[in-house]
């Protein structure tokens, strides 16, 4: 077991590697001098040239991406050329709201996608397979930028039930602790803010989990259905098994393993989908971090971004990894 | 982050005691990105650094006449080398440290010692650093507790402007050598409001400054400085309520504001202009016939009422009127198709298409960039103009405009100081292109009278040397003026006492809410 | 004469698929008797584990339907009953095996767990040690050495032929009146098969359980069973005890199975092949089902149907040459 | 013997791989729908010009934003374009985008895959190393970075799309050749003898085609909302292009007072989307059931 | 005796077993281990054992299909494991195989005719007409008729596919036909038609047969002369008749005595044996067969025992019958 994490961790190596190349190859290539852009419009030619100079912007490129890696392994993501604080130190709070984020629109797509799945591949072929397929058919066909807009003016302009945006009730802030908001409003024992963030939270992640809880859901199906088929179901049945425990205990556990390369999957990818999403709700999360950074041209905060959200999905799926031995112990790691 | 946590717990109240007081929940388009105002360019963090700190002299209420701020007064010496300011008395900073001449010195002593790269605006305004021979500042001394006193290596005409400027407020002494770089994050000033928390890309709040030395001011308890970077999804908010006030309203939005009677619209007054500019050593457009033909062929009034929603005037000028020194004679070249067909076939014009380039983003004397060039492009096809319509991200529009790329471009400046040196000389003089002189347009007998007229320290002599380059720039058209918008900004109709200014960094301190 | 156990009367089960319903059981009969093992012999796809999975309830639905007859069990028709009345008797009164001892075993699980599940399922009210103690005494009795050990250990770490001793024990675990094995043995190699097979007619002897034995290997039949049923395309075409269908089969379809087996014992010189192929379920055919592949088919085979006809007390033939009058011109035809 | 001969053969000529893959596809409604749809879109795609009851670009600035009505069935936007018009066309926008980008990312994908696959070796260890580390990027974010590497424009947000989608096929392809190396009638052809080069394209490559266009059905539609989103973001087609993502993203100032703006070129996203991967389903259904999960 | 057809010494093959931190090798599956045996022409030898005993691999390494990891076989006086590529294509013509699984070894997506034609193809035998027309004529020759050449494998019928696949190792006129279980996945009834074909074939066409099965009837019925394997060896070769009549291996006795014979009136006189067949990557020492072997010496948990002619045309591996076994000991110290 500790073997098979070592050799996951190392085979990771030449991934970063080849991950933090990719990354300083497409940031360099972007046009601009984000030298410029730091000082505007306004600025002399002299001043941007000084500053490109002290931002070492004028060193040959493969000099740069030595200095960067060295950075990197000294846990240094760099400065933000904008707001010149270290990354490492102003990246958490974004961090954070994208992972509260998308951590409550993947546990909202599984619980909801796993248990439709289960439910449709049960009952196959009855009017809740139907809807529920259809529904999820139409879910992954959904742009989930425009469901945001349609929640937006559905759920908080027309209806006036939840917020439109941001995190937390600006009139009742939450004191960051962790600045993941839950858990700090938990803490602090403030539940009328606990309640406000969760408000806050319903329509982004929402439609952050439109996407992967239809796959899920899909695939728990079909999963299922294939598991169901299979030789020990039948025996289960023939013992007299009741069908819940049949579902629930023995079909589930063979049929997550699929689902759960999916979710980990899905999580990377909702990620990286929560750049748009984060947009319509204005959520202050790493998405919109990294996305305003492209416009000004903050390459160390580009970098960092993507790099930090790369690592994590490769992170999630090496959990994942992991779980699977944990759920199936043929999967013999040595 | 702010340490200082009373404001959050127990005030649940909102905003509806009767004298003012409450919170006021203010989103607009973007975070600040340092509370240090010395350090940053962007009017975002000026937004929030006008709040806490204060400039010696301060722009009026709602115009950019000089006004006393933490000077009292000041008095120019008849070569304009020597500028002599007397301090307003008793004043504290938010840390509890004395105001006084010696923490004047040691704030121009902070930046003279900077460079370009810690404080650009420094550089820009004042030429240069300690020690360099571009800068204008030679030293600044106190002259006793409330006495200083700047001398300067040349005469700078708006060097009382410059210095009002938010970036040159004044912090405390005391702070800034205790927090060094992470000063930005704590920030000292003597403002009407002390700073709390800031909350990343997020928000940004700041408290009443009890002790403040006016009188009776500020009234707001708290204010919250909310990013919420989408135009509509900040107009939502306003309308359900999350927030008070918006900056950056949409004037497509201008209308429905105005009919929900729980809102107003407010109108911040003009100090800036949109222009479609024409880099004249490009062909077509090294050609003023073709030039004059284009500005003749946009039916700026169209334009102003369908993307500015009216919310604008028909520019005519490279400066709005509210700047001195404004050529009110020049009107605005009519729309008149059949004249800049007759113009393009003087020229010889052969038909090839031209790039129209589009601003990415919008900016408050430029709402829709893409829209305006759509219709632009309509415009132009009508008097047998073939256009592309090109964009680029912001940053690369700007550098590739800069390097002379562009055909045609839309493109506005909003003025920093209100001077019209800074429109007409940063925008057009041949010194500036390369910079943001975008259309490379380069006329000796401009050049002669804006370099004069920076010398100028008379003010009717100085304008009229502005109003003859004026005519020149309307005659050689490198530029069509597309229009003097007035951003907008929307709020509850409980908002009393607000009233923005045209620089677009609001102060505070009278607003009530009801 | 011994106790009848279970009758199946004119069984009949159709799938219901895209290209139209298939009868994959069509009107079969045939009884188990108290302690008895009784083989069900056929190629593939003649309908063998359709109707062992009917009796089960366990016909997969949709697209599968009981679509006639009657399973009396007990004096009760098991067709009647809901899937929760089902689900009572199975495991404990009537227990399956099946062919793959690879697949049929969760393999999530560990064996214990699996077993403990069999027995916890109908005694509610066990005590978790009795439970446990019960499994063990199982497994030591279908010959799994160092039970307790195996005991936690998960499927993938078993053998075959260990497999399926588990499979075997988890069946018999709540003592059933009637074991149904489908084909246990054919994915075991031929030694492991032997020991399996003689596994099973010990624990038939000694626990009087009665069994059920599908197979395509009349080796099989012949070894472990005293009454074989012979089908052929969905419908029973023999039944009879080992020995009479062996020595005199009537129907031509056993006959030309007997004979295209080759022995080991001996060398045959060239085997007897019936000509055609297995029919496709679901292929209607009018007349007798195996009448396209027989040497002896005449006219009446093609029209009409022939019945279950009794050629002695213990043994009836689906041949019309098996009819009382046909008898002797059977004779002629086969001399 | 002819005439029967000939019966037959007509018959069974019938019964191909493909015509069978066909026939599976006709029986699910499902797939009909997502088809009826795809080709519906096709359609209006194609006959845009004659349809559209205005051209995509004719402003009329006195009829901003009017709701829909029977000239305007969709309503117009804030230049007083017709929005049906402007759907319409961009139904060719968004066809042309998804189709394009994934015929982009099948061919070099399967180079790719057939390479790392059929070489093994050091040849798949990098080429499959590659294939990891872009997968290890969230799709969107890819993309996002090599547009702004390549400037936003609608060509450059599929030639964006295209590359993200590179080792998606890449690896299918190479899972197939792997695995198709394996079969049985693999080892019996070249147990006959055959060639290496003869046994990759005459029989593993039209063997791995059915998954191939299985997965490039769904990822047409995935490569639509991309490109929506990208389009969305400003990063994409640009004005006056009516690409949907595009149309939306002008659209949102007017998500209160007008939202007919919105809603329709969405439903077009979502519908063209659904279309496809109801097809797509379809074909997995009837081309490739092994390859289900 | 003549000249063996094929002759097959020391053949070996071993599949690494990767793991590790840095995979690398850490064991070997020992799937065929020291086999030696020769083919006669127009005999057939039939190869029996329980599976994973590395039937197949033999079969498979005999036309290099996979590569052997030791061992040397010859053809026609030709040494099968030196030849290069292209010479190794030619042979193949020599050689054929038919497949287990006749469902498998076709190309889903190609047509009987192509199918059957392609080996022609690949030789460059024949022109377009003549080479249909011998597609046509293998088909009725293996009992399928002329419109069968239009229709694809999943419309034929399990022992339709064997036919094909029988076919199409004759397309190439071979000598000899490798046959890996190519009736253990059909019906019973139908498992006789093409166990016939296979004896009519193999009378007209001079045939040479290798028959892999795990029927030990079938091997029977169709061998001159029969190996048995176990665990990667071959235990013992013999003439079909003495093999069965007299089995010396105790595994050849076992097996034996496991096959359920078909008569209700047989009774079973020998002891079964007990356990499992142990795994390949993991063999016993000595003799593999010791874990289960009733008369199991001490010699025989030590030494591997060396296949010898016991009798004429009858070799075993066995200690049991090795008198010579000391001498042995003392030779290899
Ligand atoms: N789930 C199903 N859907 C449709 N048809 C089915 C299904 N299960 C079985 N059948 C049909 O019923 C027929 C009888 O199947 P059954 O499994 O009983 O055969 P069998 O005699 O057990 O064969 P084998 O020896 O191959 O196990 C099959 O040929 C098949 O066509
Ligand atoms: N490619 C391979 N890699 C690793 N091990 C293999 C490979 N092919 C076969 N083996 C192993 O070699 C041993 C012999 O396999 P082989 O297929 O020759 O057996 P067989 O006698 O044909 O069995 P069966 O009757 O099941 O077909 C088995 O244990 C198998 O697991
Ligand atoms: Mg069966
Ligand atoms: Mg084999």
């Amino acid at each position: 077991m500790l073997n098979y994490i070592g050799r996951r961790l190392l085979q990771l190596i030449p991934v970063l590697l080849g991950m933090t190349f990719i990354v300083f190859l497409i940031i360099r290539a972007i046009p601009g001098d984000p030298a410029q852009v730091i000082l505007g419009q306004q600025a002399t030619e002299a001043a941007v040239q000084a500053l490109r100079e002290s931002l070492g912007l004028d060193n040959p490129w493969y000099v740069q991406y030595v200095h960067y890696l060295g950075d990197l392994l000294r846990g240094d993501l760099g400065t933000s050329m904008r707001t010149r604080e270290a990354i490492s130190s102003e990246i958490w709070p974004y961090l954070a709201a994208t992972i509260e984020l998308a951590f409550c629109a993947m546990v909202l797509a599984i619980i909801i996608g796993v248990n439709a799945g289960i439910i449709s591949a049960w009952f196959q072929n009855s009017w809740f397979d139907y809807t529920a397929m259809v529904l999820a058919l139409i879910g992954v066909s959904m742009p989930i930028f425009w469901l945001g807009l349609m929640f937006q003016w559905g759920f908080s302009i027309q209806l006036d039930w939840l917020p439109t945006s941001g995190r937390e009730d600006a009139r009742n802030p939450v004191e960051p602790i962790t600045h993941l908001y839950l858990i700090d409003t938990l803490v602090q024992g403030r539940f009328d803010q606990f309640v406000e963030v969760l408000k806050h939270l319903i329509l982004p992640a929402l439609a952050l989990a439109t996407i992967p809880m239809a796959i899920i859901a899909r695939m728990t199906r079909s999963s299922m259905l294939e598991v169901m088929r299979s030789d020990y179901i039948r025996t289960a049945r023939a013992k007299g098994q009741k069908t819940f425990l049949v579902v629930y205990k023995h079909a589930l556990k063979n049929a997550i393993i699929p689902v759960l390369t999916v979710i980990g999957l899905q999580t990377g990818l909702l990620l990286g989908g929560a750049i748009l999403t984060e947009t319509i709700f204005s959520w202050p999360g790493v998405g919109r971090y990294i996305y305003d950074a492209i416009g000004f041209r903050d390459y160390p905060v580009i970098q960092a971004g993507i790099l930090i959200i790369a690592f994590l999905f490769i992170l999630i799926n090496l959990i994942v990894d992991i779980l699977y031995s944990f759920v199936d112990k043929r999967i013999k790691y040595n | 982050g702010g340490s200082d946590d009373k404001s959050s717990g127990d005030n649940k109240d909102n905003n509806s005691s009767g004298d003012g007081g409450g919170t006021l929940i203010f989103g607009r388009g973007g975070d600040s990105v340092s509370l240090d105002p010395i350090t940053v360019t962007d009017g975002e963090s000026f937004a929030v650094t006008q709040n806490i700190f204060e400039t010696l002299i301060r722009f009026g209420e709602q115009d950019t006449t000089l006004q006393p701020g933490l000077a009292k007064e000041w008095k120019v010496s008849d070569d304009g080398l020597t500028y002599t300011f007397t301090l307003q008395e008793g004043v504290k900073f938010h840390d509890g440290t004395d105001f006084n001449a010696d923490a004047v010195v040691k704030n121009f002593e902070r930046w003279m010692n900077g460079n370009a790269e810690k404080f650009p605006y420094y550089q820009s305004m004042f030429g240069g650093f300690k020690g360099e021979k571009s800068a204008v500042i030679k030293d600044v001394k106190a002259d006793g507790a409330s006495t200083v006193i700047i001398t300067l290596n040349d005469p700078q005409a708006p060097f009382l402007k410059n210095l009002a400027m938010s970036p040159f407020g004044i912090a405390s002494p005391t702070a800034f050598e205790k927090e060094g770089d992470k000063f930005g994050d704590n920030p000292v000033g003597t403002g009407p409001f002390k700073f709390v928390s800031w909350k990343r890309n997020d928000s940004v709040t700041v408290e009443k400054n009890a002790d403040y030395w006016k009188e009776g001011l500020p009234k707001m308890d708290q204010v919250v400085f909310k990013s919420i970077p989408d135009n509509s999804a900040r107009l939502n908010a306003l309308k359900t309520g999350e927030i008070d006030l918006a900056t950056g309203i949409s004037p497509s939005d201008s209308a429905s504001i105005e009919a929900d009677k729980n809102l107003q619209l407010i109108e911040r007054p003009s100090l800036n202009v949109g222009y479609l500019g024409m880099t004249v050593t490009r062909k077509p457009f090294d050609d003023k016939r073709v030039r004059q033909a284009v500005n003749y062929a946009i039916d700026k009034e169209a334009l102003v009422n369908a993307f500015y929603e009216g919310k604008a005037d028909i520019a005519s000028n490279p400066m709005p009127p509210a700047v001195s020194g404004f050529n009110e004679e020049i009107s605005a070249y009519p729309y008149d198709p059949e004249k800049a067909k007759k113009l393009l076939k003087e020229a010889g014009y052969d038909g090839k298409e031209i790039e129209l380039w589009a601003m990415p983003v919008p900016r408050p004397y430029m709402p829709d960039g893409q829209k305006i060039a759509e219709a632009i492009q309509k415009n132009l096809e009508d008097v047998g103009m073939k256009s592309k319509i090109v964009t680029y991200e912001w940053a690369t529009y700007l550098e590739k405009a800069a390097k002379g790329e562009a055909d045609a471009f839309l493109l506005g400046w909003t003025g920093d100081n209100g001077d019209a040196d800074n429109f007409l000389y940063t925008l057009l003089d041949e010194s500036n292109i390369g910079s943001n002189n975008y259309t490379y347009f380069k006329n000796s007998e401009t050049h002669k009278l804006l370099l004069e007229a920076q010398k100028e320290t008379d003010e009717e002599k100085r304008n009229e040397l502005y109003k003859k380059a004026q005519e020149i720039f309307h005659d050689e058209a490198p530029w069509v003026p597309l229009a003097y918008s007035t951003p907008l900004l929307a709020g509850k109709s409980t908002i009393k006492n607000f009233h923005p200014h045209p620089t677009g960094s609001d102060i505070f301190d009278t607003i009530e809410v009801n | 004469m011994k106790k009848e156990l279970l009758n199946v009367i004119e069984l009949e089960t159709t799938f219901f698929t895209d290209d139209g319903p298939v009868k994959a059981v069509d009107g079969v009969s045939f009884s188990l008797y108290e302690g008895e093992i009784l083989g069900v012999v056929g190629e593939s796809g003649c309908g063998k584990s359709v109707t062992s999975l009917s009796i089960m309830g366990l016909i997969p639905s949709p697209p599968g339907k009981i679509t006639g007859g009657e399973i009396m069990y007990k004096e009760q028709d098991l067709t009647t009953f809901s899937q929760k009345a089902m689900r009572k008797i199975r495991g404990k009164d009537i227990a399956m095996i099946f062919q793959e001892p690879m697949t049929s075993l969760n393999p999530l699980f560990t064996i214990g767990n699996q077993l403990t599940e069999a027995i916890s399922i109908h005694h509610k009210d066990w005590p978790k040690k009795q439970i446990r103690a019960r499994a063990i005494e199982m497994m030591t009795l279908v010959g799994l050495p160092r039970a307790e050990e195996l005991f936690k250990d998960y499927p993938h770490q078993l053998s075959g032929g260990m497999r399926q001793r588990v499979m075997i024990a988890m069946a018999l675990v709540c003592d059933p009146n009637i074991l149904i094995a489908d084909e246990p043995t054919t994915a075991l190699d031929v030694t492991i098969q032997a020991q399996i097979l003689a596994l099973m007619k010990d624990l038939n002897r000694r626990l009087n359980t009665a069994v059920m034995m599908i197979t395509h290997d009349l080796g099989v039949v012949a070894e472990t069973c005293e009454r074989v049923v012979v089908m052929y395309g969905g419908k029973i075409v023999e039944e009879g005890l080992v020995d009479e269908i062996f020595k005199s089969p009537q129907h031509p379809y056993t006959q030309g199975l007997i004979q295209s087996i080759p022995d080991m014992r001996y060398k045959k010189q060239r085997l007897y092949a019936i000509p055609g192929n297995v029919p496709k379920p679901g292929s209607v055919v009018q007349g007798c089902r195996f009448a396209a592949r027989c040497e002896f088919a005449f006219e009446r085979c093609t029209i009409e149907e022939p019945e279950l006809y009794v050629v002695s007390p213990q043994h009836k033939s689906r041949c019309f040459l098996s009819e009382e009058g046909m008898r002797n011109e059977r004779a002629v035809i086969e001399s | 013997m002819a005439t029967e001969q000939t019966l037959t053969e007509v018959k069974t000529n019938e019964a191909g791989p493909w015509r069978d893959a066909w026939r599976s596809f006709k029986k699910s409604k499902i797939s009909l729908i997502g088809a009826g749809i795809v080709l519906l879109f096709i359609i209006l795609a194609i006959l845009a010009p004659l349809i559209a009851p205005q051209g995509i670009n004719e402003q009329n600035l006195t009829e901003r934003l009017q709701p829909p009505s029977a000239d305007h069935w969709f309503g117009t936007d804030d230049f007083g374009r017709d929005i049906f018009s402007r759907v319409l066309y961009g139904a060719r926008i968004s066809l042309w985008v998804g189709f394009f980008s994934v015929i982009g990312s099948i061919v070099v994908g399967s180079l790719l895959g057939i390479l790392a696959g059929y070489y093994g070796r050091w040849v798949d260890t990098i080429i499959s190393r590659i294939f990891d580390i872009m997968l290890a990027f969230p799709s969107i974010l890819l993309a996002i970075s090599i547009v702004a590497v390549l400037g936003p424009s609608l060509q450059n947000a599929l030639i964006a799309i295209a590359i993200v989608n590179i080792p998606n096929f890449g690896r299918l392809i190479r899972s197939k050749v792997l695995s198709i190396k394996q079969e049985e009638y693999i080892t019996s052809a070249k147990a006959i003898g055959m060639k290496d080069t003869r046994i990759l394209f005459r029989h593993i490559l039209p063997n791995s085609m059915a998954p191939v266009i299985v997965q490039g059905t769904l990822a047409i539609a995935t490569a639509i909302i991309e490109a929506a989103a990208l389009g969305f973001l400003g990063l994409g087609a640009q004005a006056p292009t009516p690409e949907w993502g595009k149309m939306l993203a002008d659209a949102r100032v007017y998500l209160v007072n007008a939202p007919w703006t919105m809603i329709f070129p969405g439903i077009a996203i979502m519908l063209t989307v659904l279309g496809f991967n109801l097809m797509g389903d379809g074909l997995l259904d009837a081309l490739d059931p092994k390859m289900k999960n | 005796m003549s000249e063996p057809l094929l002759k097959v010494e020391g053949l070996k093959k071993y599949f690494p077993i990767q793991a590790g931190l840095i995979t690398h090798t850490v064991g070997q599956v020992k799937a065929v281990d020291d086999v030696s045996f020769d083919v006669y022409e127009g005999e057939t030898l039939g190869i029996v054992g329980e599976s994973g005993c590395g039937k197949s691999t033999t079969g498979r390494m005999l036309m290099r299909l996979l590569e052997p990891t030791a061992g040397r076989i010859t053809f026609s006086g030709r040494e099968i494991s030196e030849l290069s590529n292209k010479e190794l294509r030619a042979v193949r013509r020599d050689i054929q195989m038919v497949f287990q699984d006749p469902y498998a070894s076709l190309n889903p997506r190609h047509t009987i005719g192509k199918i059957l034609e392609e080996p022609l193809i690949v030789h460059g035998i024949g022109n377009a007409k003549e080479r249909k027309a011998r597609v046509l004529s293998l088909l009725n020759t293996v009992g399928l008729s002329d419109f069968h050449a239009k229709r694809y494998p999943h419309q034929f019928s399990g022992g339709q596919r064997q036919r094909v696949g029988i076919a199409r190792a004759l397309m190439t006129n071979p000598k000899l036909v490798i046959a890996d279980e190519p009736v253990s996945a059909l019906d019973v009834s139908v498992q006789a038609q093409v166990l016939n074909l296979m004896q009519d074939l193999q009378r007209d066409f001079k045939l040479t047969y290798i028959f892999i099965a795990h029927d030990l009837g079938v091997v029977r019925h169709i061998s001159n002369r029969v190996g048995v394997m176990y665990l990667g060896h071959i235990v013992e070769l013999a003439g079909s008749e003495s093999l069965y009549e007299e089995p010396l291996h105790p595994y050849t006795q076992a097996l034996l005595a496991a096959v359920p014979i078909p008569d209700p009136d047989f009774k079973r006189e020998a002891e079964l044996i007990k356990g499992d067949i142990p795994s390949p990557s993991n063999p016993p020492s000595g003799c593999t067969f010791h874990t289960r072997c009733p008369f199991k010496m001490d010699i025989c948990t030590q030494q591997e025992p060396i296949f010898k002619e016991v009798k004429p045309g009858h070799s075993v591996a066995c200690h049991l019958y090795n008198d010579a076994h000391h001498n042995d000991i003392k030779q290899s110290n």
